[in-house]
């Protein structure tokens, strides 16, 4: 089974890539960006096939590795 | 030899290189300033230092590799100029497309640094003449990100063109895994372009130049490009 | 103050901001009316353990900070000393254990950033970053995420900006487990007479914020800095700040270039409680007024209050008094570097701190009581009885001399702690003449040939069984450690780490701790030139073990003759210089092989130290020697295995007098103790010449083979100890994550 | 308007930190985990209204900056 954690830094958490990325875009002539934050994707296959136990598992995986829950919110997608 | 160091927001290594290079030549190097169009005028080497520009955000190299300056370098390069990266510098050379291939997180996923070993694969090369091919030298590395990475297709071709000018090995010269302390493929520590005048690596050969802090094994490399752009001359 | 009035100000309010009932007593009486809510968090900034050191000042005063060699003693943001040929070091330390032990990469990079601005806002480059990191046992279940989270923290910042981290202490006790410390040290050059300072000159001069913008980052983070934890700290969770390396690069190129061009009258830079502090700190200590505009403020977030804005602690910010004619020029450079720029207020000749947004007043304080008249406690205190010296007879030896040095050597106090300082570039600069692993980092001047000699030394076990000795002891060790390599130890910056000193037995700790050092530093002529104090590490009404970490600065005058630990041939004579009771209690051997944590620490002869480190510094300078290693932590025995471990080359070691019980010869911890190892043609002259400085000095055995042989004992080889000494902490870290 | 480009390795690129979180995942206890591979996400706010302009400027930002071509995909979704 494919699943997506999703990883992204609390709001109002300073974001030094996403500043940076920002500096950058405007300097390569892209213009019309107000703002960038960077987050983290995660593809996760999993064993088995139950979608309820996918979940709890990868929300397990992401408390415990994958997500810093001090300043980072993620999200749990099973795409089955 | 005139060089020129180019310098990044967040590089940090610019001066090391700078001292080295005065020190081996006698001659000090203009630094060049990323958002500068032009290189100085009868630059024949432009090095690519180490450090973190634009802090290593997003992917190491990938916004320096996009700044004015480096259209200047690649069409030196394309001219046949001779160009260095070194660890940050061999990341910006592989965003930029003058070199193939990635420098990915280290296998342990740490920063390391510590002295490593090198085997110096050929030595006629302008970047590798000042020592012997076989030879094994000890330089320090100090980076997180620097496992390289390609396409078979690619490693095959550096491979087999002869491309790969240093590789990590134990002090013996012999690959070893427990050598190679970033995983990266075949043990890639530096590689050559395919005109054969732009190197990009990993160690930090400029670190190890100076008798009296103990190791000059790095000395050779510049000392061997002084040598050529002196007989090119 | 229409508006802002509006908040009433409770007692619940003025309890969240941690001040007590007769501190907000001594506020009414201080202003004579009710404070706005925005006044109440700028008292509660300036008035908290953190920033007003209430519980500390009455003793820090007491430690000898003076030197012909001092320029700057504390006060400013950090201590600078004169080491000749017109330049001048500028260092301090500084802790940040309690936003490490909630997130711990977050917290030690913003640790390490604060320090390394302390530096440079003196005007001084960064050459060196050093550290004193403790967490609790190995088995505890968040030890591990807090080693692996601290050491990348810590790495990540110094690596990325550019400046080696060359030496630190990493050490694991149970007492820790709550509270893990994170004490940073940065080590700056600048040339002496080209120092910055915090201090406003000049009435209606600009001030001006450079730096990153203003985020809702640690608000309360100072206050957070002196509380207590308990257990459900983790589910309060403030808001961490997180640490950019590279702007605070930027920042220190575009600080050093616009102090280099002559434009800066006053820079300070925004730690703890920014704005609030360093803007106070900046008029207070000129004698000036100071208003601020806070619509002028740079600010990441929209709508963000006054009381926000006071109290943020986002990173990498400065303020500054600029040359008002040099003004666009120092804009020009920061704009270059791609850094905020923005005048933010001025100063004034009323002594009042004024805080004004959206056209409103909305703090209006005398500026120097902000300061001056913060509370300042004498907290009753009581020393600990004197625990018994421990009788090395009544020590039964558990197991023979050479697995106790196995033991030993792969506990996780003594084992190698290259797992740690790989991860910390410890060659950027090209200076590091000495990496991580020997007695003192040397790092070379520009290109030599002084250098300088630095490390971070204490014991808290010994400083909670005895204070006053270990506090000694903790200086000592430091000054031993320059010694060593062949450095003059110059001066001291220290951190003091402690429980809750509104405990009187913590209170205790303390008091007795600061006398030691003071005491130690008076008679090595090592004053302190600048510090930190943390306070409150305790959880659950259990505090940390006093943990006073001593940062320590020396010069060698050439590097090339600097000494390093490892042997250098066969055949050489080794030689043990200070006297060997075989101090057991307090001792590694008796916690880590007896499993007995108890006794009296050995005691500190400062005098003996004094003479005996002077020997060894003299022969150093004479290449007398051919390498040198103190002694102190696990011994002896512990010490010639580093010894032979860093060189790869063995020792036959000579029977220990008859009166010593042979483990209290080879692990005691008595103090004031060198290793040193001499061509065998040289051992009578260099024994002559300590017998004539009246030192003691007996030659204890030969280098050579590869292995470690105790009369009596197996032959330990020496890569078998080098693995084991290698292998715990990697081992551990790559253990089971929990 | 706000927007997102997800960037992932293109399949058959070797992957070291999703095999070490692999590796991680199963130190601490997380079971069932059979792969996983890490990836990127951009949360980007966009100056103006018009979605179409918008998926036009954000992939000249993924193919100057966000995404290496050689080794990563990309994907643009504009939210709105
Ligand atoms: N334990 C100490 N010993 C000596 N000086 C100290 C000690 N603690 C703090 N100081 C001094 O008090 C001043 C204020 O310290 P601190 O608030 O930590 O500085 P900063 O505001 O720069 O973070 C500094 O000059 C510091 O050197
Ligand atoms: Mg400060």
């Amino acid at each position: 089974m494919k699943a997506r954690v999703t990883v992204t830094l609390k709001s109002g958490v300073l974001d030094p890539q996403g500043k940076a990325i920002e500096g950058a875009l405007r300097s390569l002539g892209v213009d019309g960006v107000a703002s960038v934050r960077q987050g983290k994707v995660f593809d996760v296959e999993i064993d088995g096939a139950d979608k309820a136990k996918a979940e709890t598992l990868l929300k397990e995986a992401a408390d415990k590795l994958l997500a810093n829950t001090v300043i980072e919110n993620y999200r749990v997608e099973v795409l089955g | 030899m005139k060089a020129a160091v180019l310098v990044f927001p967040g590089i940090n290594r610019e001066r090391d290189m700078a001292r080295t290079l005065q020190l081996v030549s006698g001659r000090a190097p203009a630094m060049v300033w990323h958002a500068e169009h032009d290189l100085p005028a009868g630059t024949d080497l432009v090095v690519v230092p180490g450090g973190f520009s634009y802090g290593d955000y997003l992917r190491c190299g990938a916004i320096a590799a996009r700044a004015p300056v480096m259209d200047a370098v690649r069409s030196f390069a394309a001219k046949g100029g001779l160009v260095l990266g070194v660890c940050n510098g061999f990341q910006i050379l592989c965003e930029s497309g003058l070199l193939p291939g990635v420098l990915m997180r280290n296998a342990q996923l740490k920063f390391i640094c510590r002295d490593v070993y090198l085997k110096v694969e050929r030595s006629d090369t302008p970047f590798t003449r000042g020592y012997n091919a076989g030879q094994v030298i000890r330089v320090p590395v100090a980076h997180g990100e620097g496992n390289y990475i390609a396409d078979g297709e690619t490693v095959a071709k550096l491979e087999g063109e002869g491309r790969v000018l240093f590789r990590y090995t134990g002090p013996d010269g012999i690959p070893d895994p427990n050598w190679n302390h970033n995983g990266a493929m075949n043990g890639i520590a530096g590689i050559l372009n395919e005109h054969g005048n732009v190197l990009g690596m990993m160690p930090h050969p400029e670190n190890h130049v100076e008798e009296v802090m103990g190791c000059t094994d790095g000395r050779g490399l510049f000392a061997g490009l002084v040598d050529h752009l002196a007989k090119a001359a | 103050m229409t508006a802002a009035t509006q908040t009433k100000i409770t007692p619940e309010l003025v309890a969240e901001h941690g001040l007590k009932p007769d501190e907000y007593e001594r506020i009414l009486k201080l202003i004579g009316r009710e404070p706005t809510v925005t006044e109440l968090g700028i008292f509660s900034a300036m008035w908290n353990e953190h920033c007003s050191y209430k519980s500390s000042k009455v003793h820090l005063r007491t430690l000898p900070t003076k030197a012909p060699w001092v320029i700057q003693g504390p006060g400013e943001n950090a201590g600078v000393i004169d080491i000749g040929d017109g330049l001048a070091c500028v260092f301090k330390m500084e802790s940040h254990n309690h936003p490490s032990f909630i997130e711990p990469y977050q917290g030690a990079t913003t640790g390490v950033g604060g320090i390394l601005r302390d530096v440079f806002t003196m005007g001084a480059r960064p050459i060196a970053c050093l550290n004193a990191i403790s967490f609790g046992e190995p088995a505890h279940p968040k030890t591990r995420h807090l080693v692996s989270g601290v050491v990348a923290g810590i790495g990540g910042y110094g690596n990325s900006f550019g400046v080696p981290t060359v030496a630190g202490q990493t050490r694991f006790h149970a007492r820790y487990n709550g509270n893990n410390l994170v004490n940073a040290m940065a080590v700056g050059l600048a040339e002496a007479d080209k120092i910055f300072y915090a201090a406003a000159s000049g009435v209606d001069m600009p001030i001006v914020y450079l730096g990153s913008k203003t985020g809702r980052d640690g608000i309360h983070g100072a206050s957070m800095a002196s509380a207590e934890f308990d257990d459900d700290s983790e589910e309060k969770r403030p808001t961490v700040q997180v640490g950019d390396p590279f702007s605070e690069k930027l920042l220190l190129e575009a600080c050093l270039e616009i102090m280099e061009k002559g434009c800066v009258i006053a820079i300070q830079d925004m730690g703890a409680a920014g704005l609030t502090c360093s803007a106070v700190e900046m008029g207070a200590k000129g004698d000036l007024g100071v208003t601020l505009e806070l619509d002028k403020v740079p600010t990441r977030e929209a709508g963000m209050s006054a009381y926000e804005m006071m109290l943020s602690e986002s990173q990498e910010r400065m303020l500054m008094v600029l040359k008002p004619e040099k003004e666009k020029e120092a804009e020009d450079i920061f704009r270059k570097w791609g850094l905020d720029f923005a005048i933010v207020g001025h100063t004034t000749p009323t002594k009042r701190f004024v805080v004004k947004h959206h056209g409103e007043v909305m703090a209006d304080l005398p500026i120097k009581e902000l300061g001056d008249e913060a509370p300042e406690y004498k907290r009753p205190f009581v020393i600990a009885e004197k625990q018994k010296r421990v009788d090395a007879d009544s020590v039964a030896a558990p197991m023979p001399l050479a697995d106790a040095l196995e033991t030993l050597i792969a506990t996780p106090d003594l084992c190698s702690k290259r797992w740690v300082w790989e991860q910390y570039d410890h060659v950027i600069g090209g200076n590091t003449v000495q990496r991580p692993g020997g007695d003192a980092a040397v790092v070379r001047i520009n290109d030599g040939p002084k250098a300088l000699a630095m490390t971070t030394d204490v014991t808290p076990r010994y400083c909670e069984a005895d204070p006053f000795e270990g506090g000694k002891q903790a200086v000592a060790e430091c000054w031993r450690n320059i010694t060593a390599v062949g450095g003059r130890p110059l001066a001291i910056t220290d951190n003091l780490n402690f429980g809750n000193p509104e405990r009187p037995e913590v209170m205790g700790q303390f008091v007795g701790c600061v006398r030691g050092i003071g005491e130690a530093c008076k008679d090595l002529d090592f004053p302190v030139v600048s510090g930190n104090v943390s306070l409150y590490n305790e959880t659950n009404g259990r505090g940390i073990l006093p943990t006073p970490s001593i940062g320590g600065v020396g010069v060698i005058d050439d590097f090339q003759k600097s000494a390093t630990i490892a042997f250098k041939a066969a055949g050489e004579v080794i030689l043990l210089i200070g006297e060997t009771q075989g101090w057991l209690g307090q001792s590694l051997y008796l916690r880590d092989v007896c499993g007995r944590e108890e006794g009296a620490p050995p005691p500190v002869d400062l005098i003996e130290e004094r003479e005996n480190g002077d020997l060894v510094r003299g022969l150093i300078a004479d290449g007398a020697v051919t390498a040198v290693h103190d002694v102190s932590d696990g011994g002896l025995l512990v010490a010639l295995a580093e010894m032979a471990m860093a060189s790869g080359i063995g020792a036959t070691l000579t029977e220990g007098p008859d009166d010593t019980p042979p483990h209290a010869y080879w692990f005691g911890e008595d103090q004031a103790r060198y290793i040193v190892t001499v061509a065998a043609s040289s051992a009578a002259p260099v024994i002559e010449r300590a017998r004539d400085a009246g030192v003691l000095v007996e030659r204890i055995g030969v280098t050579g083979g590869d292995a470690l042989s105790l009369p009596g004992e197996r032959p330990l080889a020496v890569a078998d100890l080098n693995r084991r000494f290698e292998g715990w902490l990697p081992g551990y870290m790559a253990g089971a994550g929990q």
